[in-house]
């Protein structure tokens, strides 16, 4: 069913390329024999992007997103981020990691949760209190700097952790299913502020979920994948204008992009339950 | 000069010599500055010496000689203690009134050194203690298994826990004691031991001289005011559980043992006791006769 | 506050059943004395007589408390039949020994966490080091060191040093190791050094799993330092009077002093708690 | 890399200060070295032997410590003579290690660890005897209990009875704490499971709590190996009949018998470590489901 | 914008009433003072009903279900089943209860667990047998009763606890959120798996979601709550056929009613968030 096989050339050629893969394979070794998480990847991620990933459990999402960021290494084949090596683009401090559960720190309040990065990376104790007010206020949280986070709901604690990721000016953000244990409505808002926060600073956005409205609602670049190894089975640019109200999810165009992602989806998905 | 003492047993009148001395400054006369460490249940003054922890210790000749024969050289310099004053105390209701009713019974003794005389006298008396004839009992550090009436009988000192038994309310007509003196298997209690080598040395010896002079200078001062050494003893019990009866009572027992005692030790005592632990029949406590245990070379200096 | 009502019940039933079982205990002893001196005893005078012994097996509540009493409040503290002055030379060398194998046990744990030979190699023989009777050698060992020159409440306290590491160790590692993978994750995409990934997340993350086993420990602590003091020169400490208490078959002695040296532990475990509560506080993980 | 030339500086400066120290951290650094580069193969076999190496190399240096700096066996015997005692009094370790361990902390053992995991289910049904007995209990625990053990054996005579009494009252509160709290760790979602079958509070029991409580009860059950070695090791220095662990170490150390108390101490702590082992393997089969049984 | 308000009688009269609820009123009492979880719910649910709750976090669709299940006790009003108290009801074994995350317990294999409400209402031996494998079958899941829990993947064990529910034949189903940690696909899969089994069956179902897709889906009812205090903010009939393919998700009913649901929960939801 899928339209393109792994291994195919994608076409967008955008700005200029923040992400570039080539013929990237990873092979984990483990207990039960070698487990091939990504094969053959091949994709282009170009400035200002916003590129969901989806694809059922287990097809390498998160491990691709991992790659990016230098959390894992491939076992063969090219990845350049900024023209660098992931491991070099990490040093220079170029991505911002929001993981699926909020995952602050518990001792820490949210202020100290978003001065965390900026300890680490040696800003001023002036700078430091300037960017986290500043980022509390873009995810709409002022005021609660001096909370803890067990003192937020589900729904803030994301922000928090946004707000995280955002703090140090990170080229690229990576966000892997950040909104995955929120109930609909709540996500429904956070996904509008997302792509206001996104229309605002043109970051490159790199995103895994698992709901197709979200993917389609969202993204200029959907990637499909399917497991087992671990492939791309279809990439999908998004004709929705940038200027997404919430209706547009009834729109036509969005119902036919939604089929598209879900076919390639069901084909992947095979009998992997 | 500075000396370390080991003392055999925690803080009490059976060490009122060292204590007197100390408190009259007759170490201080000397020249001498002595620091006496208590002992305790599980403290074995051989070890202590071995590990350089003392210059000299107090220790019964029994567990000294048989060190010496695992290959650590003690050398006896003094011997303030005459006779003995160790006994096994019976309750007279276990049926107990000779020697010869031991057999079966359950008998208390001290361990850590202190077993060999006991040893030695069963095996006097053909009996073994593996439990066929009589059932040893490692003694604690009190008399309750005689009170309690886990054990026929204890071992107990003339003059401490003979002394506890009947403070417990138990009356001396309840009670049969043997006394090892009596029993002729007594060996040599508190002398005063060193390491061979360090004789050689004439400095140490000097010490010595000067530390076994003080000594016996204290113990002939506490015989002659037992209450007054005892009140001294007392001071110095840092545990704060000694009583003033208790140690003049010990006092006055103590005196009796060391009163024949000169700090000279007697040859033909040595011999008793040396023959006594090699005649352990088929575990004696030392298997040949020792050489150089004793030395005069300090006593000589010091009494003359 | 709501458990103070049923400790109490508890504690009062604890207490009948203490009575009860003192005058069971003591009785034979009564009689004894009784068939000796060739007289009758009624149960009146059995019950009276068996809760004023003064050497008792058991003795009952109050003669404890009485001896408690005259410990604590019946002398000089600086007098040497003081329990505040016998306390005190137990509680400081608990508190070196205890300094000592926190940091010790502490350290090893940093250690077998950033170590894979150390983690491998010494953690089995860690658990071993605990089943050796170190107890039973303390005297030996206290002799050793004496031999070293090492001398005073020092071999007291590396007793109680070895004793209390242990639970430290295990749940320093186990707390150093909380932090689940994202947490460590998050720390490598701002490309933080080591140094940063102890101090900012393991070390506080690791505290609730530190609190709990310093707790254990200090408990550990205080046993080895009362049975360093048990059968080695008998000097001062609440050991020595345990163990001269025993000397003298003064029970009434044996248990104030072990009451003392359970208010002790009290007081340590509950000072750690309340540190934790403070820290824990600070950090925000109380709720 | 940094660290090896920390090593060589070291043992350089070992050997220039005295040739034995110098051996000394040669043979350290050596079998350090050696098991770092074992820790890091992926190999189990490898790893496994990494401890074993870890032991040898100290058993090595003590035998060359001793022998080098001339240690009087009175202070510190040798491993090989402490060998050489075990191979050649086999019948009376035997003898002290069924006195105290089998008879002693054994018995103890399983009858404290017993009372502790009734006791624990016949007051989790009563919150107010929880309340009461859990926070004495803790206090309790955390008692020098070794200071009750010239009274047990004032109670209970010199022979084992007295010993085994000291190991049930140490082992009793740790056990009966961990095991209340396994009782109450099934999660409120199992229970409201178990409540829309109507199960009765047995069946509850039996189906849910007591599997569920197992972790825990193995936690309390492998402290309590340590502590019952230990309580019936030290309640023999109170009075005991002349075999025994405890005993003998006691009466050793007046003969100088060095050799001897060390083999007992080897025969001690080779019995609770496969003691410990037991009951982990135990725990490992009974709590097989249990996520750090799987890693 | 809820088209009805809590307190209304719902009308949907059904052949013959399972569950009815009438002026329910439960509050908690918790360290900081009360909490009115649920207000004037009246609702009634008839035999072979479908019924989905939806509503933001902490509404009370848990509490609900757990009333009917007597799990909870209203603090007043009238609650009855099959014209019992939830309590009578209970001790008949009317309930298959099947919780948010599966809930197996993980010393038993799945046959076990699936033996286990078995094995306390006192079935026989070979009846056991019998059921377990029957409903091992109908969930799809032959083969794998003697594995344990952890050695199934989410979407597995989530059918086992299904088919635990199933074993003993009940006459009410309650789920909560019980394909909340699964990945859409395999939701898709359940969601169609459910309707085959409710349709082959015909038992009362009671379903809390947080997935308007899904509510719309499955239910023949879909009541829409709202929060502080937790009540009955709209019951919607769906018009919808019983027989539902997984297109009909593209119907223009579908929509709408997936339309009408979003709008009553946007009510509701406010500021929570
Ligand atoms: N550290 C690892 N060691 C071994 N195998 C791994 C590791 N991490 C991931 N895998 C395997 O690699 C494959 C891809 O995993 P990945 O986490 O990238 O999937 P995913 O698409 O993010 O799935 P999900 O939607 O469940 O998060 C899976 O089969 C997984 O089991
Ligand atoms: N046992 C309880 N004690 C006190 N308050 C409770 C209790 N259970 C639930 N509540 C409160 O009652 C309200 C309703 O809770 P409920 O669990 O029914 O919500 P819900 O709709 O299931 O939410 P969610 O979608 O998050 O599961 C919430 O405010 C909750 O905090
Ligand atoms: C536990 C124990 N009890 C007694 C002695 C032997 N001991 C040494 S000095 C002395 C006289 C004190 O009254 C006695 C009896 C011991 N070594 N250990
Ligand atoms: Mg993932
Ligand atoms: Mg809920």
């Amino acid at each position: 069913m899928a339209r393109q096989r792994g291994g195919m050339k994608d076409t967008g050629a955008m700005a200029q390329p923040v992400i570039e893969a080539r013929d990237l394979n990873l092979v984990f070794q483990t207990g039960d024999g070698p487990v091939q998480a990504l094969k053959d990847v091949n994709l282009t991620i170009g400035q200002g992007d916003f590129v969901s990933f989806i694809g059922p459990s287990g097809c390498g999402k998160t491990t691709f997103l991992r790659c990016i960021a230098a959390l894992e290494h491939p076992t063969s084949g090219v990845l350049k981020v900024n023209g660098m090596s992931p491991d070099e683009a990490r040093r220079r401090r170029a991505y911002g990691y929001v993981f699926q559960a909020a995952g602050l720190y518990p001792w820490r309040t949210i202020a100290g949760n978003i001065r965390l990065p900026l300890e680490i990376m040696g800003f001023s104790r002036d700078e430091q209190e300037e960017r986290v007010k500043n980022v509390l206020q873009l995810v709409d949280l002022d005021g609660f700097g001096k909370k803890f986070p067990w003192q937020l709901s589900g729904g803030m604690q994301q922000r928090a952790s946004i707000a995280r990721a955002l703090a140090f000016d990170a080229d690229i953000l990576l966000m892997d299913e950040p909104f995955g244990a929120l109930d609909e409505i709540v996500r429904d808002r956070l996904n509008e502020e997302l792509l206001k926060l996104w229309a605002r600073t043109g970051k490159t956005i790199g995103f895994v979920t698992h709901s197709i409205p979200e993917a389609v609602y969202l993204s200029t670049k959907i990637v499909v994948m399917s497991p087992r190894p671990g492939r791309i089975s279809d990439v999908i640019e998004s004709p929705l204008p940038r200027e997404r109200p919430l209706e547009i999810r009834d729109s036509k165009e969005f119902i036919e992009i939604a089929h598209r992602v879900r076919d390639g989806l069901r084909a992947g998905h095979g009998d992997a339950m | 000069e500075d000396v370390t003492l080991q003392l055999k047993w925690v803080t009490q009148a059976q060490f009122a010599g060292y204590f007197v001395a100390k408190d009259k400054g007759f170490y201080e006369e000397e020249g001498l500055n002595v620091t006496i460490l208590p002992g305790g249940p599980d403290v074995a003054p051989t070890q202590v010496i071995a590990g350089g922890g003392a210059d000299v210790v107090v220790d019964w000749m029994p567990s000294a000689l048989a060190a010496r024969e695992k290959g650590l050289p003690l050398v006896n310099i003094a011997q303030p203690f005459k006779s003995s004053g160790m006994m096994l105390t019976c309750l007279k209701e276990s049926g107990v009134e000779s020697p010869e009713d031991f057999k079966g019974k359950t008998l208390g003794v001290w361990f850590g050194g202190n077993e060999y005389p006991f040893l030695n006298w069963m095996s006097k008396l053909g009996l073994k203690t593996d439990g066929t004839d009589v059932t040893v009992l490692k003694q604690g550090f009190n008399v309750d298994p005689l009170l309690q009436k886990q054990a026929a009988c204890i071992s107990t000192m003339t003059y401490n826990e003979y002394w506890q038994v009947i403070d417990a309310g138990i009356s001396p007509d309840d009670l049969i004691t043997f006394k090892y003196e009596d029993e002729g298997v007594a060996t040599l209690e508190d002398g005063l031991y060193v390491m061979e080598e360090n004789l050689k040395d004439p400095a140490f010896e000097e010490k010595m001289v000067k530390f076994v002079r003080a000594s016996m200078k204290g113990w002939k001062y506490a015989e002659a005011n037992p209450d007054e050494a005892a009140m001294i003893v007392l001071e110095n019990d840092e545990t704060g559980a000694q009583t003033e009866t208790h140690q003049k009572r010990m006092m006055g027992e103590i005196a009796k043992l060391t009163a024949g005692s000169n700090g000279e030790l007697d040859q033909t005592d040595y011999i008793r006791t040396v023959a006594a632990l090699m005649s352990g029949g088929s575990d004696p406590v030392i298997t040949k006769e020792p050489e150089g245990a004793w030395t005069h070379q300090i006593t000589d200096k010091a009494l003359q | 506050m709501r458990s103070i009502l049923p400790v109490l019940t508890v504690i009062a039933a604890i207490c009948g059943i203490w009575y009860l079982a003192a005058v069971r205990m003591n009785a034979t002893w009564v009689y004894d004395q009784a068939a000796r001196e060739g007289r009758e005893v009624m149960l009146v005078d059995l019950v009276a007589e068996t809760l004023t012994q003064e050497r008792p097996v058991l003795p009952a509540p109050h003669q404890v408390v009485k001896g408690l009493w005259d410990g604590v409040a019946g002398q000089k503290i600086t007098s040497k039949r003081s329990l505040v002055y016998h306390g005190w030379v137990t509680l400081s060398a608990t508190l070196l020994g205890f300094a000592m194998g926190s940091v010790a046990g502490i350290l090893l744990a940093v250690g077998i966490v950033y170590n894979r030979a150390m983690d491998l190699s010494v953690m089995p023989w860690a658990i071993a080091s605990q089943t050796i009777p170190i107890l039973a050698i303390a005297p030996m060992i206290i002799v050793v060191l004496n031999s070293l020159g090492v001398t005073g409440i020092l071999p007291k306290a590396i007793i109680s040093a070895y004793l209390s590491f242990f639970p430290v160790v295990v749940g320093m590692v186990k707390g150093l190791r909380s932090p689940d993978a994202m947490q460590l994750d998050l720390l490598r995409t701002y490309s933080a050094t080591g140094a940063q990934t102890f101090g900012k997340l393991r070390l506080p993350s690791s505290m609730p799993y530190l609190f709990a086993s310093l707790k254990v420990g200090v408990a550990a602590s205080l046993v080895g330092t009362i049975v360093g003091e048990l059968p080695t020169g008998a000097v001062a400490g609440l050991g020595s009077r345990l163990l001269s208490g025993s000397y003298y078959g003064q029970t009434v002695q044996i248990w104030a002093a072990l009451f003392a040296a359970a208010a002790v532990a009290a007081g340590l475990v509950g000072l750690i708690g309340w540190i934790e509560r403070a820290t824990l506080k600070r950090m925000g993980m109380v709720r | 890399m940094i660290g090896l030339a920390v090593q060589g500086a070291l043992i350089l400066a070992g050997f220039v200060l005295d040739l034995r120290l110098g051996l000394v951290l040669m043979l350290w650094f050596g079998a350090w070295t050696l098991n770092a580069g074992l820790a890091e193969t992926q190999s189990g076999l490898a790893r496994r032997i990494v401890p074993v190496i870890f032991g040898l190399a100290v058993l090595a240096l003590w035998e060359m410590s001793v022998k080098m700096w001339a240690i009087s066996p009175v202070i510190l015997p040798a491993p090989s003579a402490i060998w050489a005692q075990i191979t050649g009094s086999l019948p009376t370790l035997g003898a002290d290690f069924v006195q105290t361990f089998v008879k002693g902390a054994l018995s103890g053992y399983l009858l404290g660890c017993g009372a502790a995991v009734l006791t624990a289910v016949l007051i989790d049904r009563s919150p107010f005897l929880q309340r009461g007995l859990l926070p004495v209990g803790n206090f309790v625990a955390a008692l020098p209990i070794v200071g009750i053990a010239p009274i047990m054996v004032m109670w209970f005579g010199f022979d084992w009875q007295s010993k085994a009494a000291v190991v049930v009252v140490m082992v009793f509160f740790p056990v009966l704490v961990n095991m209340v709290a396994g009782l109450k760790a099934t999660d409120s979602m199992q229970r409201d499971l178990m409540a829309t079958y109507s199960a009765s509070y047995w069946q509850t029991l039996r189906k849910l709590r007591l599997p569920a409580a197992m972790p825990f009860l193995f936690n309390g059950l492998k402290i309590a190996t340590t502590l019952a070695l230990i309580g019936a090791i030290v309640a023999e220095f109170f009075g005991s009949p002349i075999v025994g662990m405890g005993f003998r170490i006691t009466a050793e150390i007046g003969r100088l018998g060095l050799p001897m108390i060390w083999a007992e101490i080897a025969v001690a702590a080779v019995a609770g470590s496969a003691f410990y082992g037991l009951v982990a393997l135990i725990e490992k089969r009974v709590t097989f489901w249990h996520p750090s049984q799987r890693h």
